[in-house]
């Protein structure tokens, strides 16, 4: 029992708290009010999202997919889902500063951050 | 109350859902078919040592394209929303404009041409080592950043920003053109010759892109943060 | 013994990660959490480089730089924040 | 030892997304979820992807903690003075 989980793969462990970071995120989204807290929320759950992807594309003793020499007999980590989150991250960035500039409009008309005083569009 | 109680039982089912990847999740032991050719055939094909550029300016380059022209939007977009209107009540409070201090003003001017000549080595060797474009945009988009903390008086020249931006992004357009036809299709890096594998100048067009993607991002960020500032 | 000198460096860095969160965790103040940002900052600096030894690739210390030239950059902008002068 | 590298970095994590969801001050909160991001990238470079882990870098420690803060600015109430 003990000696299993000295032997769980690195990736399992990200895996897992991946998912954890998702969770936490919705629960922070779903629960508060003030509009920033629920970006933050959404920024937790994108971390989460990414380190899931990466996770994914580990193998066991894999390298970085850097190559240095003509040896044929390194095992490398698959480059795909690098790439998919490196450009990810930045779209990121630009999600959550157009998120906080609408936050700032709202601000600037109702006066306030909560979005219990957004109730144009309720029925 | 009903209302933790309905967050609640949202999580719980995506809960569910993630425990069953979760619990059949085995580490994978080779390479998927497609990962396999990029990195059996990549380094002849392309001559590129990192194998995460090579995928990201050739083999997916038209996502590339796609993801900058989304950053271009979303700068577009932070522009709209945070421009400031002629008949605004209430006028942003005026700033003193007492100089910060001594060890800020100090650090910027020792700090600030290294952290850009930082950027421009990681986006200039984007095809030896990890970086690229992004990376390197966004080291100087931190530059930038550093230079509103310092100086919080100044302000950037928005137009040469929007001309960098235009300038390099049309570029990128134009030379992925000229693969279509000097080359194999589309955003091909073999219109130059591929020269001696990991050197600098090696690997077609490939730097010639990356350091677009690079200007083209630094811009964007840089002006992203002084429409913050100043809106 | 060069071995053990790296476990040893190991486990100290682990163990003051562990006391910054104790600091983030219990911190009544933002200035103290302000400064376990920048204790951890330096930490996880120490803690790339020394997986670069031990996976003997040493292009990751290039990560590593990135936030030695620009983790000071975050505790500047919470400074000017607290100093009402952003 | 690299287990234990990684399972003291996903603790981390977990911890500092769990204050930024629970703390009350917007500071603190802007900190924690910058922490997260901070040891999600040491944790890239454990899963050998370099790359992704200077883009968390770049931008994690930097861009994002100044945009949230300039947006803190800008909403905050006048009458709003227990930032410490």
């Amino acid at each position: 029992m003990f000696q299993d989980l000295l032997n769980t793969p690195l990736s399992t462990v990200v895996l897992i708290t991946g998912f954890i970071l998702v969770l936490i995120g919705l629960w922070g989204m779903l629960m508060h009010k003030n509009i920033i807290r629920i970006i933050v929320g959404f920024t937790l759950m994108d971390t989460g999202i990414h380190m899931v992807m990466v996770a994914i594309g580990y193998l066991t003793g894999g390298k970085a997919p850097i190559i240095e020499g003509a040896n044929k007999n390194i095992v490398y980590v698959d480059p795909v889902p690098s790439a998919l989150v490196l450009t990810s991250i930045v779209i990121g960035l630009g999600i959550t500063a157009i998120m906080l500039s609408y936050a700032i409009q709202i601000h600037k008309a109702k006066k306030s951050l909560s979005i219990d005083d957004c109730a144009e569009m309720k029925w | 109350m009903l209302k933790k109680f309905f967050a609640a039982l949202a999580l719980f089912i995506v809960a569910i859902m993630f425990y069953d990847i979760a619990s059949n999740y085995q580490e994978r032991q080779q390479l998927s078919g497609v990962a396999q050719y990029y990195v059996e055939k990549g380094p002849s094909e392309l001559g590129a040592a990192n194998l995460v550029t090579s995928v990201v300016v050739t083999y997916r380059g038209l996502d590339t394209l796609g993801e900058v022209t989304v950053l271009f939007i979303s700068a577009a977009g932070i522009g709209l929303l945070l421009r400031r209107q002629r008949d605004d009540k209430d006028p942003s409070p005026q700033k003193d404009n007492a100089p910060c201090s001594e060890i800020v003003d100090t650090a910027f001017h020792l700090l600030f041409p290294m952290i850009l000549l930082f950027g421009i080595y990681i986006f200039v060797n984007g095809h030896l080592t990890p970086g690229g474009g992004f990376q390197g945009g966004a080291v100087i988009a931190s530059g930038m950043m550093l230079y509103l903390l310092a100086k919080p008086n100044n302000t950037f020249n928005l137009q040469l920003l929007k001309k960098i931006e235009s300038f390099s992004g049309s570029a990128y357009v134009l030379i992925g053109a000229l693969g279509l036809f000097l080359a194999g299709g589309f955003l091909d890096n073999r219109v130059l010759s591929l020269g001696e594998f990991g050197s600098l100048f090696s690997a077609g067009l490939i730097p010639v892109i990356y350091v677009l993607i690079g200007l083209k991002v630094g811009a964007e960020l840089s002006s992203v943060l002084t429409k913050f500032r100043d809106s | 013994m060069a071995e053990a000198i790296l476990n040893l460096s190991i486990l100290l860095i682990l163990l003051s990660i562990g006391i910054g969160l104790i600091r983030l965790v219990k911190g009544n103040t933002v200035l103290d959490r302000v400064i376990a940002l920048d204790l951890l900052t330096l930490v996880s600096m120490a803690l790339i480089i020394i997986i670069a030894h031990i996976n003997n690739r040493f292009i990751y210390i290039d990560v590593a730089l990135v936030y030695g030239l620009l983790s000071f950059l975050g505790v500047l902008a919470v400074a000017r924040y607290l100093e009402k002068r952003l | 030892m690299l287990l234990i590298i990684t399972v003291i970095l996903c603790i981390g994590i977990i911890i500092s997304a769990l204050l930024a969801i629970y703390l009350n001050n917007m500071i603190s909160i802007v900190i924690s979820a910058g922490l997260s991001g901070l040891f999600a990238s040491v944790t890239y470079v454990m899963l050998a992807a370099p790359d992704v882990a200077m883009t968390e870098a770049a931008i994690g420690s930097g861009l994002t903690t100044l945009i949230f803060l300039y947006a803190i600015n800008k909403t905050k109430c006048k009458d709003d003075i227990n930032d410490y």
